[in-house]
């Protein structure tokens, strides 16, 4: 009954931060602690209203249906830490009314639609969500911010273009717009002939806005541009938006062909991108492609264990890809650069615990033993069958640990105290759960953990995929690769999106 | 002759989706539902089932419908009128007769606008259309009588502060329901008489609210399109 | 029935035909159209609110604001490509002989000066299909027929660049090499010198300058003969701004701030 | 003429929409394919369970003859208003950039702002000086 309550506090909260400026810091803290009770309320034993609910108690046939499964609470626990880490990040900064805000905004779009159990709710959060990011990237008015914000916007819209026209199609053939009553309508008949059209449509729509390559060709500008506050956000939390509506999309449909196909390409795609760049930022984003490659080859595999593993991957990565995006806004920031080379020349100049900070996302990020990075690919590695997964995660490994070998230099001596990092209890905050990842796991789901134990074979192999990421950065690193940049402007931007609507539904239709 | 194969390319593929989507085009099963429809204008009080969907049902919707606008009227005003104002706002027409015919069209649009949005639950309309067009009765105005003018006038009366307080006390009004007990987003006020102005009060109430934040937010818009001299 | 299935089949029409609109302004004003037909569309769907919304938004608040943004009136509306010391873009901000002379020009007018980049080879395309008044960035041809050429205010000459193995004799003037043979952007042109991409052209004096700063070493350079001019050119309807642009140009010369001007852009 | 409805025309209209926004280079014009485009599926979504002869969704309706289904309708509102604030936003943002490059010619932005970036390094890009000390425009 109170499941609203998510998204509306922080809308409430966001609008009062307009009309009393003052007091517009105040009401993030005050957001925080409302979210906490809320999650509270939520673990609570006495809480069984709190499960799934219509909004406003209409009927199911045409009221909006808001549930709190295990994928919406996994979620709101990453909002909540990268809204604590974010919140501490910009506390000393000079922080303007109306990015807190778009700020309040973007948190309640991401609760709004993590709940949601609606495809046409789905479509007017996500917009939402498209707005708000577009504001936020472009915030400090820079010309290639503007302009990598348009062109996510306008990507964006096309693609929720076609995801209404999914609802739309739908919608005919169901009666109503529930995810729950599309599943029955699917599994009664799935041989009806609309549904490799319905499902095309849905998911070339939100692919569009959950970094899928080919689809997303918008995301390492945008990712990049943005400040990097706002970047910790996009790629750690609202990025998986998308993610979440295909996750639910694949609950309805049978998509696991094409989401291992589409992870295959993106992860791969997003690697090789990341390994030639130069550009530290450029290649976070680009990271962020090849972990969604993860997510999805995950999804795909559609077993028990492989969606325990989706999950706790996703939280995971929002944890240390934030963490990296923070501490690589600071150093930036620092040295007035973002070139990798440039940075590594003048490490001395940049604060101890940014590097510390940039180090351990790296050790995260890349998937060594302790780390969450980690501990929650070992699930994905092992219930991923068929040597296809397995060789494809594979090579995502190693051109993970290949395009972060770059930045090895950047943690050499000399380790002077330097400056002082103004944010550095972000960092802390984030690197908590990529430290103790499994206990803090544990005490949350208790037995019913996603979590095998430490397993000494995936262990081992992780430490040999970095070994082997590492050589093949020593041998790239004499090529002169440069893959071609241009297939990330505006016009292949709307082809992409077009050809790979129809290739999806080709793929549906036949396989 | 790259131009040529790109618009080429550009024209199959566009058609290719479009295909796909017409000869796969699932056969209409006609409309279901319709207990579920008079239930809910019974309920609502609203015969207009648009309105008892869009403002009932699916309020959750329109309360982010009304915030995705809320956002546009802050991006709009943040990144327009945050420059060095070479602003010179005169009134747009040059011509006797627009102006002329402007004054006397400008209180017959405010006019429908309040219509429509007072009748939106009975009649088509509602607060949102009655929001913009009423929007659009001041920019008649504004041709009539000069954007500075209406500007003053207006911002006399408080109105940005209320740009922001109105979309608070929607948001409000959605979630009182729960200190009377019953779900959040429910319509909570008493249901009169069936097909009476205050046959359905909730509802009367939010477009009223939303026509009055949209009259604010499209003028606000409006304001900064028309204070702006860009170069496109 | 009927007058559903005739709406329909307008749609696609006004939608095409406004959206390969070469003005701006023509192509928002179809697209205002097709938002009413749209709506008409709607009200015989039986979506009598969809139709009012869509009239309001779509029809009515839309094309407001797309007008409001691309209006022109109280504007100056020049096109023209970049050429270094006559109209070049520096940070945001346009210097240049042109530049000074067109700013002199719309402030006795009263106007706002809007300069728009675009490429050499266009600007008289759009100077006959667009609502720009003149055209700029260093025009030293004879214009066609219904465009107005104005006094030229600085003497120029055409200039052929061919590679240094090339040793037929100094080529003559002919009607194919008769103007500024590049038409792209001169940003591309000087991309197009750097990479060596271009095999044989003629420009003008001001983009010869321009690009002999870069390394042109292995080009062989023949001045051809006949002198001309860099002037503007006006819009179909404009004449009388041309005359007095024409008119203007003279004061400047007279009273000798054209040479200043000259000085200090082109030393 | 079963061939002839709003779904056909709908999708007719997404594919003029998405062509122009590729083909055509000047960015507003490209805006208003993307309205276009937007719009397409609105008209897609009121037509798709729209039969000939339904009345309009407001009751009392008469006996006998079916209405219109009310659901679509409601939901193609909102998409109507978001529909508007894309443009609204892009817009602004399309003025913004032309007032930096003077040209509305998306290749040449997008290349401009390349090389922008390229040469200057993105750290070091200045912001928009005029944004820099203006005054918070929101009350």
């Amino acid at each position: 009954m109170i499941l609203p309550l998510f998204p509306l506090s922080h809308i409430l909260l966001g609008l009062a931060a307009i009309a009393w400026k003052a007091s517009a810091r105040a009401t993030l803290i005050v957001g925080l602690i409302v979210d906490m009770a809320l999650v509270a309320i939520a673990f609570s034993p006495a809480a069984p209203w709190l499960s799934s609910t219509v909004a406003g108690g209409w009927t199911d046939a045409i009221g909006i249906r808001l549930a709190l499964d295990s994928l919406a609470l996994d979620l709101i626990l990453l909002t909540i830490l990268l809204e604590l880490a974010v919140i501490i990040y910009l506390w000393r900064q000079h922080l303007r009314p109306s990015f807190v805000i778009l700020l309040q905004f973007l948190v309640g779009a991401v609760m709004a639609l993590v709940l949601t159990q609606d495809l046409f709710n789905i479509y007017v959060i996500l917009e939402l969500l498209t707005l708000v990011s577009f504001l936020l990237v472009a915030y400090d008015r820079r010309t290639f911010q503007i302009w990598a914000s348009l062109k996510y916007l306008i990507l964006a819209s096309v693609g929720m273009s076609i995801f209404l026209l999914g609802v739309a199609v739908a919608y005919t053939n169901v009666g109503s717009l529930g995810l729950a009553a599309l599943q029955r309508a699917v599994a009664e008949n799935p041989q009806a002939s609309w549904i490799p059209l319905a499902a095309a449509l849905l998911v070339s729509g939100v692919s569009v806005k959950a970094g899928i390559l080919t689809f997303s060709l918008w995301l390492p500008d945008a990712h990049s541009a943005a400040p990097a506050a706002i970047s910790a956000f996009l790629s750690g939390l609202v990025i998986k938006m998308g993610v979440v509506v295909l996750i639910r999309l694949a609950g309805v449909f049978p998509l696991a062909l094409v989401l291992q196909i589409l992870g295959a390409i993106t992860g791969i795609g997003g690697a090789i991108y990341a390994m030639a760049s130069k550009d530290l930022k450029r290649m976070l984003a680009f990271h962020t492609l090849s972990q969604i490659g993860y997510l999805l080859i995950g999804m795909g595999v559609a077993n028990e264990a492989a969606a325990k593993g989706v999950l706790a991957y996703a939280l995971a990565h929002g944890s240390f890809k934030a963490l990296l995006f923070l501490a690589a806004g600071a150093a930036c920031d620092v040295i007035g650069s973002t070139e990798i080379t440039e940075l590594a020349r003048a490490r001395h100049r940049i604060p101890l615990r940014t590097r510390a900070a940039l180090l351990l996302g790296t050790l995260a990020i890349v998937g060594l033993p302790p780390f969450d990075g980690y501990i929650a690919k070992a699930p994905l590695l092992n219930a991923a069958h068929g040597w296809a997964n397995q060789i494809i995660l594979l090579l995502l490994g190693i051109g993970t640990a290949a395009s972060f070998a770059k930045l090895l230099p950047l943690f050499k001596g000399p380790y002077r105290r330097v400056g002082n990092d103004p944010a550095w209890e972000s960092y802390i905050v984030l690197a908590l759960p990529i430290v103790l990842f499994l206990p803090i796991e544990r005490a949350l789901f208790g037995p019913a953990s996603v979590l095998p134990a430490m397993d000494w074979v995936i262990a081992a192999e992780s430490v040999a995929v970095v070994a082997t990421g590492w050589l093949v950065h020593q041998i790239c690193r004499r090529l002169s690769f440069r893959p071609s940049e241009s297939l990330f402007r505006l016009e292949p931007g709307m082809f992409a999106i077009l050809l790979g609507f129809v290739a999806i539904y080709l793929l549906l239709r036949l396989g | 002759m790259k131009r040529i194969v790109r618009t080429a390319l550009a024209i199959a593929l566009s058609l290719a989706a479009c295909g796909i989507v017409i000869f796969n085009l699932p056969i209409s099963e006609g409309a279901t539902h319709q207990n579920d429809m008079t239930r809910l204008a019974t309920e609502t009080g609203a015969p207009n089932l648009v309105s008892a969907i869009y403002l009932g049902a699916r309020l959750y919707d329109t309360l982010f419908e009304v915030l995705v606008f809320t956002v546009a009227v802050i991006g709009v005003r943040f990144y327009l009128l945050r420059r060095p104002s070479t602003a010179r706002a005169t009134p747009i027409p040059e011509s006797h007769v627009l102006q002329a015919s402007a004054q006397i069209l400008y209180p017959l649009t405010l006019i429908l606008g309040l219509y429509l949005a007072l009748f939106g639950h009975l009649s088509p309309g509602g607060g949102f259309s009655g929001g913009v067009v009423a929007a659009s009765g001041l920019l008649l105005c504004v041709m009539s009588i000069g954007a500075e003018t209406i500007y003053r006038r207006l911002s006399g009366a408080g109105i940005e502060r209320l740009e922001w307080a109105l979309p608070m006390v929607i948001v409000a009004v959605c979630v009182l329901p729960v200190v009377f007990t019953r779900p959040i987003l429910s319509n909570s006020l008493p249901v009169g008489q069936a097909g009476h102005v205050f046959g359905s009060p909730s509802i009367l109430l939010l477009n009223i609210l939303i026509g009055l934040k949209v009259l604010i937010g499209s003028w606000m818009v409006l304001y900064a399109f028309i204070l702006y001299r860009g170069e496109i | 029935m009927i007058s559903r299935a005739v709406l329909l089949l307008l749609l696609p029409v006004i939608a095409g035909v406004s959206l390969f609109q070469r003005r701006r302004l023509s192509a928002v004003i179809g697209m205002g159209l097709f938002s009413l037909v749209l709506a008409a569309t709607y009200l015989l769907h039986s979506a009598p609110d969809v139709a009012v919304t869509e009239a309001a938004i779509g029809a009515a608040l839309v094309t407001v604001i797309y007008v409001l943004a691309i209006r022109r009136t109280g504007r100056l509306l020049v096109v023209g490509d970049e050429v270094p010391g006559l109209l070049a873009l520096e940070g945001g901000e346009f210097v240049g002989v042109e530049v000074d002379i067109l700013a002199g020009f719309a402030r006795r007018l009263g106007l706002d000066l809007s300069i728009q980049i675009a490429p050499l080879g266009d600007v008289e395309a759009i100077l006959l299909h667009s609502d720009a008044d003149l055209g700029a960035g260093g025009l030293s041809s004879e214009p066609p027929a219904r465009l107005h050429r104005s006094r030229e205010h600085l003497p120029t000459a055409l200039v052929r660049l061919r590679p240094q193995a090339d040793d037929r004799p100094t080529p003559q003037e002919s009607p194919t090499t008769d103007r500024c043979e590049y038409s792209g952007y001169f940003s591309d042109l000087v991309e197009a010198f750097q990479r060596n991409e271009l095999i044989e052209t003629t420009l003008d004096m001001a983009r010869f300058l321009a690009v002999s700063r870069t390394d042109i070493s292995s080009w062989r350079v023949d001045r051809l003969s006949t002198p001309r001019g860099y002037a503007f050119i006006a819009a179909p309807r404009r004449r009388g701004l041309r005359d007095q642009l024409s008119a203007y140009i003279d004061e400047l010369e007279r009273d000798g701030s054209l040479d200043d001007m000259i000085r200090r852009h082109l030393p | 003429m079963g061939w002839l409805g709003g779904t056909t025309v709908a999708m007719i209209l997404f594919a003029i929409g998405t062509t122009a926004l590729i083909v055509r280079r000047d960015l507003v014009i490209k805006l208003l394919a993307l309205g276009l485009v937007n719009s397409s599926g609105i008209l897609f979504l009121i037509s798709i369970r729209f039969q000939p002869k339904m009345e309009a969704p407001i009751l009392p309706a008469k006996v006998g003859i079916p209405i219109a289904d009310p659901l679509p309708q409601a939901l193609v509102l909102s998409a109507i208003v978001i529909n508007f604030a894309i443009l609204a936003l892009s817009l602004v943002f399309v003025m913004l950039l032309v007032e930096r490059y003077h040209s509305t010619d998306c290749a040449r932005i997008e290349h401009a702002v390349e090389t922008e970036k390229a040469t200057l390094g993105s750290q070091n890009l200045a912001a928009d000086p005029s944004g820099a000390d203006a005054q918070e425009a929101i009350p």
